[in-house]
């Protein structure tokens, strides 16, 4: 006979303001088997911890429910507390009658009601419960990093200072990210390559980090600890053993008017190139679609120039098969691109410009070598606007957040822009300054008060060229809305910061959910976020959101150690909540006929063939198996097998259907 | 069948198989199962058109397996179930020999079930006309008519089983709605507990089912509960394409496909 | 008369659905008091008998819920799932069980809105059917019957 | 005994019947469908089903029904409250159109409710059923009932047995119990005093094929027997034989709960599956279809005989006919006579 538990938890008034809580645990009393039943104001307390610890080892409860709030909040901590007491965790259950229950639903009976029946599903269904033990997996101590920009840099090498591999990929030709295109950086001002190159180089000189450039995922099976990825690298065309990146093949290209996608589409490349000076690996790869060989199929001066004979027209792509144990994700972001501001007449108008390509106009390296001139005559601009919030905060246009390292950048942007053209004029508009961090707001004092950047509290409605000017027409709010026009040289956008495209793509090939932006969501936006709901897969930097360097840093960091952590073991255990395969005694052995359609219903190929054989070696019967290691649970095989002969722990046949049983009927 | 009788004769005497499985004369007009294990016995085998049971359900019968190699007179719905069968590792070419009788009433030997496939996957699975206009007028009536129809039809099922034994894809050794724990199917027999039963049944032959009407045949009561699995044949063609029962194994409910179509999740 | 208030069970996955509703709440969205919630771990555990136990111990409608295609967390369970719901919905209708009393539904974890809206317009729309007494009628053995008919 | 025999007039059943239905009696007819008769709650005369050999179910479910409510149980606080099902409201019965070789079973039947135990039930059930049987004038070749001691215008089990005369003909009929006498005087008008002929002439034939006794004493040294492995192979272990035939009478007990309430039910249960005799360990000790089918014969020619003093079949062939194997039991007992031991 079973003795169950009910604590019911007021959640301070979250619960007991609508709830009778009381009235919930009177009602749970009267339940067949149930031994205690309580109410308190905070269950998950000490106090109310010890509340349940106490029940449980005075009155040898066998099975708990906790009425409180979301079990995807607090379910390990009052297994926790169930294990303490020497009740195994996997008998404790939790009644979700706070978001579900009394933060939906106003203050009646009917509300106290539902949770009544909230409670009594659990109390049913705790009664099928069985004690349940973790099951130990083997860990493989090699980390795949995905993305090499600052956060994957980061992460890298901080996973290999710990001692453990790493596996870098990055599917651009160099590692480096944004952050290598960037001028200087905020709030230091410090130069961004000079402080970011050290750290590319120490990624591709470190022992225990494997670089793969022009490299991307191509699928990933398996889960925590014993992954397996597919990594396409994709044929740079040449043989990086040989080329010694002397740059003749780079020189000698005859395409040379290819927009360079370092500077933004302001500078050109070849198409056999190195994206910029510093690159690591700094070897060429051959852009195929550029390609005169690849189009014409003729050409071949690169071959000819090379010294070292590295050229290697045919390469193909090369599909590699890694085992991993844990993957961060550092794809990091894009910004939103042309046509999306046809008010703006970007694309239009070669002078209104992204920040991105700001950067490259103010950097040393950049196609102007750093000298602030506009895209268009190459005049230096004498009046420059930037608009804060191109895209972003703009539910019209799809992307209510905040992208958060404008204000900063732009704040930068004009500061760089006074310090280059003295005696030009900058206007900045916006609808909010958001200075929040380290130094943040005086850098945006500095960019106004010393350096005369003029801010302009209200939005652009619409920018158009006159006689060779840009006509900015906006509003001062500050101002009683007045009209405000500017006729400006050049404009600079502070796009939306947006989800990379194909991430939604990347994100299912992982296994791994996202927002409705197609950011990747982290498991829990206080508590873990740096987890994804995968174990085993983190995220850092701006493939989460909009992210600036230092907060990418902290993440990659963050990251580092999770996945250092779960390589401290040689073992992880993983809850044990797994399908299993029926077994009885002989003659029967299991209910399993053996159709084994489950084999492909499963999407883990976590199910095996069993031949349970005589004394003599011949096999009786063949029934499925299921691989505790590779199974994650999710009970496809379950609702399919004709024979209920599949059962899921923690999820059975007996406790889903107790559970609608009990919703239903009097207790 | 002459063909029949002497290649049944010559498998015997050779010992290539251990038993032919065909059909006798039975009582009344009707036809049945035989289990020939001496040549001479082979004499008794007959076909014409009331041969009609779905003989692939004694291939999985614990019984007659353990009889030996068996050799089975098999029509075209027969070698369906037995492609079907094989794609669920029931039985294979070690253990099965088959003797495939043509929609023209001729005898053809197989080497393997590989042939075995190919002759089968020549013609479509059709649902004969009679049934199609039934569906059709299903179809046709209220949500509440149709309701009225299975109850009425349904009520008189005493779960016999009959339905269950005589089809070749209903093999489980427990079937779900032998069950108890949880009783998923009421033991008894009631109007819901039947329907649920049926619906069970129909669901489980969803992808599966080959149309040969054993169920319906075996039904003492005549209750039309092949029309269940005729319309889940027919709306699984709709909705998934053509398929046949295969070899390969790419089982219609066990997969799916990315683009699968609906009208009806929010 | 007291309004009708229909019994309406929830089967949702853990990952999707079950966190949507917890959105839901953290956001304070109100909504009907009507529906339970049965948390599976997917969309693909889900049990068709289990939906017809519902019908079977009075439910007057059904919400099943999980994540959108391509989202699911263990990759593919939704669409299995799916792939039998399009073919036990079309048996169910065939039957003449009252389809419109099962809402299926995709609600993500980003979707407390959704959940509510769901929620709120499958009661409405159960209330309008009103109680599911055709199947009751049939569910149980009728109290003052003691000879079969 | 001196059997009052009066005539009805052809016209006279249809009077009969509204009569018995205006005394309110529930009248449980022969009702096609599907090419299948069976029983039903007849609401008008029209609707009987006539010329069929037999029906496919037997009338056995009149008493011993397919499921039926024997208790309603409560969990409260004091533990647990049952309430059984009202005797008094099981209601009057006429089962019209019983042919005799159901009617007989009806006495079968009910030696195995009281063998031991009296089935209040059942009891109860039979003794608000009145029988009208109707002797049979066709038969086919499933019928056997002259073999196991019956015939087709055998009286035994019927409250008034009639008797068609002939194609266009009235019915004899053959006042044989209280109940009988009890429906003659509810319309003493219909039942005419006359002449009556010799209803022999107007019955089927059916030909005795073996000898019932000698098939028990050899079934005694048959248990060994490959025939039955023989018999059984094509057997597909299904209930339907059980399910229609007269005298099978074995049943299974459910629970039905839902939540603190529930309902024990009674239901029928058949030999031929091989989860009957299933333990809980997995042990089966009629492991195998033969021994199944095997359990079967030797229950009704066997083990009833020796226990109950009565054979557990009627001859009615209904077994035969409704197998989707055709397992013909006639063919069967005939070669469980001709086979040497």
């Amino acid at each position: 006979m079973s003795k169950v538990g009910v604590f019911v938890c007021h959640c301070g008034e979250n619960i007991s303001a609508t709830v009778d809580c009381a009235k919930v645990a009177e009602t749970a009393g009267t339940y067949d088997g149930v031994a205690f039943s309580v109410d308190y104001k905070y269950m998950c307390s000490d106090p109310g911890q010890n509340l349940i610890k106490s029940a449980i080892k005075e009155k040898g409860l066998t099975g708990v429910v906790v009425a409180s709030c979301s079990p995807r909040m607090h379910e390990p901590t009052f297994r926790k507390a169930c294990a303490e007491a020497g009740l195994n965790p996997f008998m404790c259950e939790m009644a979700n009658l706070r978001e579900h229950c009394s933060w939906v639903h106003e203050k009646g009976e009917a509300t106290t009601d539902k949770a009544i029946d909230l409670v009594r599903i659990l109390v049913e269904k705790v009664k099928y419960n069985h004690s349940l033990n973790e099951i130990k997996v083997p860990v493989t101590k090699t980390a795949l990093v995905i993305g090499g920009g600052i956060a994957g840099i980061q992460a890298s090498l901080d996973i290999a200072n710990t001692g453990h591999k790493v596996i870098l990929i990055e599917k651009d030709p160099s590692i480096g990210g944004h952050m290598s295109q960037l001028s200087e950086t905020f709030p230091t001002l410090d130069c961004s390559q000079c402080i970011l190159t050290p750290r590319m180089v120490e990624v591709a000189q470190h022992p225990n980090i494997t670089l793969y450039t022009y490299a991307e995922l191509e699928s990933l099976e398996g889960f925590i600890g014993n992954f397996k990825a597919k990594i396409r690298r994709k044929s740079k065309s040449i043989d990086e053993k040989l080329c010694t990146g002397c740059g003749q093949c780079t020189m000698k290209c005859p395409v040379k008017k290819i927009p360079s996608e370092f500077n933004e589409g302001l500078g050109k490349r070849t198409a056999i190139y190195v994206p910029f000076p510093q690159a690591v690996p700094n070897k060429p790869v051959i852009d195929r679609i550029n390609c005169t060989y690849y189009i014409k199929g003729k050409c071949k001066v690169c071959e000819i120039v090379c010294p070292t004979g590295a050229i290697r027209f045919d390469q193909e792509d090369q599909i590699m098969e890694v085992e991993i144990g844990a993957i961060v994700i550092a794809t990091g972001f894009t910004v939103k691109q042309p046509d999306f501001f046809p008010e703006y007449g970007y694309g239009k108008y070669a002078d209104v410009i992204t920040g991105l390509q700001f950067e490259r106009l103010a950097s040393a390296s950049g196609p102007t070598l750093g000298e602030i001139r506009r895209p268009s005559d190459g005049k230096i601009p004498e009046k420059i606007v930037f608009l804060a919030c191109a895209g972003s905060r703009d539910p019209a246009k799809g992307i209510p957040y905040c992208s958060k390292i404008c204000c900063m950048y732009i704040a930068k942007h004009a500061m760089l822009y006074q310090h280059k053209v003295h005696g030009g004029k900058s206007y900045v508009f916006y609808m909010d300054i958001r200075a929040g961090g380290k130094q943040y707001e005086e850098f945006v004092r500095r960019a106004i008060e010393d350096d005369g950047v003029n801010y302009v509290r209200g939005r652009v409605s619409r920018i158009y060229e006159k006689n060779g000017k840009l006509i900015v027409n906006g509003v001062d709010t500050l101002l009683n809305a007045m009209p405000v026009e500017i006729e400006a040289d050049m404009v600079v956008l502070a796009t939306a910061g947006v989800a990379n495209e194909g991430a939604e793509e990347l994100a299912q090939k992982l296994h791994i959910s996202y927002d409705p932006y197609k950011f990747f969501a982290e498991a829990h936006p206080k508590l873990k976020p740096v987890e994804t709901n995968t174990a085993g897969i983190f995220l850092a930097g701006a493939c989460q959101a909009p992210r600036d360097i230092p907060e990418s840093v902290a993440m990659a960091s963050g990251a580092a150690v999770k996945v250092a952590s779960l390589f401290s073991k040689d073992e992880l255990t993983r809850e044990p909540i797994i399908a299993v395969v029926n077994r009885q005694a002989p003659p029967v052995y299991s209910s399993c006929v053996g159709c084994f359609l489950c084999v492909s219903a499963c999407p883990y190929q976590a199910i095996e063939k069993e031949e349970i054989k005589n004394r003599n070696g011949e096999v009786i019967k063949s029934i499925a198996k299921v691989n505790p290691g590779l199974c994650q649970g999710c009970g496809t095989c379950v609702a399919f097998c004709r024979t209920k002969s599949i059962d899921i722990q923690g999820y059975t046949h007996e406790q889903m259907y107790t559970e609608v049983m009990a919703l239903l009927n009097e207790y | 069948m002459v063909d029949l009788i002497k290649r049944a004769k010559e498998l015997l005497e050779a010992s290539a198989v251990k038993v032919v499985i065909g059909y006798e004369q039975g009582t009344g007009n009707k036809t049945r199962a035989l289990f020939v294990e001496k040549a001479e016995d082979a004499d008794k085998l007959i076909f014409d058109s009331r041969c009609v049971q779905n003989l692939a359900t004694y291939i999985t019968k614990k019984e007659v397996k353990e009889m030996g190699k068996m050799a089975i007179a098999a029509t075209l719905p027969v070698m369906r179930s037995i492609i079907q069968l094989a794609s669920e590792f029931q039985v294979n070419d070690s253990n099965l020999l088959v003797l495939g009788i043509t929609p023209d009433s001729k005898l053809v030997e197989f080497a393997n079930l590989v042939e075995v496939e190919t002759f089968v996957h020549q013609y479509q699975i059709e649902i004969d006309e009679r049934n199609k206009e039934m569906l059709g007028k299903m179809e046709k009536m209220t949500k509440a008519e149709r309701w009225k129809f299975w109850i009425d039809e349904l009520s008189p099922c005493f779960k016999c089983y009959a339905c269950r034994a005589a089809c070749p894809m209903c093999y489980c050794h427990r079937c779900t709605v032998d069950v108890n724990q949880p009783q998923w199917i009421p033991v008894s027999s009631n109007e819901l507990g039947n329907l649920e039963w049926h619906i069970m049944r129909a669901i489980h032959l969803t992808g599966r089912c080959i149309d040969c009407d054993a169920c319906y045949n075996a039904c003492p009561l005549s209750i039309p509960i092949n029309l269940l699995t005729k319309k889940m044949l027919t709306d699984a063609k709709e909705h998934f394409g053509n398929y046949q029962p295969s070899l390969k194994g790419e089982h219609l409910m066990s997969t799916y496909k990315p683009d699968d179509k609906e009208n009806f999740i929010q | 008369m007291a309004e009708f208030e229909p019994k309406i069970v929830a089967f949702v996955c853990n990952w999707c659905t079950y966190a949507g509703a917890d959105l839901t709440g953290t956001s304070r969205i109100k909504y009907a008091t009507n529906v339970r919630i049965i948390r599976f771990p997917c969309t693909g555990r889900i049990d068709y008998m289990l939906l017809l136990k519902a019908f079977d111990e009075g439910a007057d409608g059904i919400i099943v819920s999980g994540c959108h295609p391509n989202d699911c967390h263990y990759t593919s369970g939704n669409f299995h799932a799916r792939r039998r719901w399009i073919m036990f919905r079309s048996l169910c209708d065939f039957t003449g069980i009252d389809t419109e009393r099962i809402k299926f539904s995709w609600v993500s974890a980003a979707e407390g809105a959704k959940w509510a809206d769901i929620v709120n317009a499958t009661v409405t729309s159960i209330r309008k059917l009103g109680p599911y007494t055709d199947y009751k009628k049939v569910a149980k053995y009728p109290e003052k019957e003691v000879s079969h008919g | 005994m001196n059997i009052d025999k009066r005539l009805v007039r052809k016209d006279s059943l249809e009077k009969l019947f509204d009569i018995l239905k205006q005394n309110s009696k529930t009248i449980y007819a022969p009702f096609s469908k599907n090419g299948k008769t069976t029983f039903r709650n007849a609401e008008s005369f029209s609707v009987i089903s006539t010329g069929y050999i037999q029906t496919t179910e037997s009338s056995k479910d009149i008493a011993f029904p397919r499921s039926e409510k024997i208790l309603d149980y409560s969990k409260n606080k004091e533990g647990m409250s049952v309430r059984g099902i009202d005797l008094k409201d099981i209601p009057e019965v006429v089962l019209w159109g019983v042919r005799p070789c159901d009617a007989i079973g009806i006495g079968e039947l009910s030696s195995i409710f009281n063998w031991d135990y009296k089935d209040e039930i059942y009891n109860n059930r039979l003794s608000r059923v009145t029988v009208f049987g109707f002797s049979c004038n066709k038969s086919d070749e499933y019928c056997f009932c002259t073999s196991v001691g019956g015939n087709p215008g055998n009286v035994t089990g019927s409250d008034i047995l009639f008797t068609h005369l002939g194609e266009d003909g009235d019915y004899l009929a053959e006042i044989l119990t209280e109940k009988g006498i009890a429906v003659v005087s509810a319309a003493p008008d219909l039942f005419v005093k006359s002449e009556t002929p010799v209803k022999e002439k107007f019955l089927a034939e059916v030909p005795v094929r073996f000898n019932h006794e000698e098939i028990r004493e050899r079934l005694d040294k048959f248990f060994e027997s490959k025939e039955w492995i023989e018999q059984s192979m094509k057997c597909l272990g299904c209930g339907a034989c059980a399910y229609v035939c007269p005298t099978c009478a074995c049943f299974d007990i459910q629970d039905e709960a839902h939540g603190k309430k529930g309902t024990r039910v009674r239901c029928w249960d058949s030999c031929g599956f091989s989860h009957f005799t299933l333990h809980t360990s997995g042990h089966n000790p009629r492991e195998v279809q033969s021994a199944r089918w095997r359990q079967r014969i030797m229950h009704k020619f066997s083990y009833m005989p020796e226990r109950l003093s009565v054979y557990g079949c009627t001859g009615c062939g209904r077994c035969s006919r409704s197998c989707p194997a055709d397992m013909n039991i006639l063919e069967h007992l005939i070669s469980i006579q001709e086979v040497t031991v």
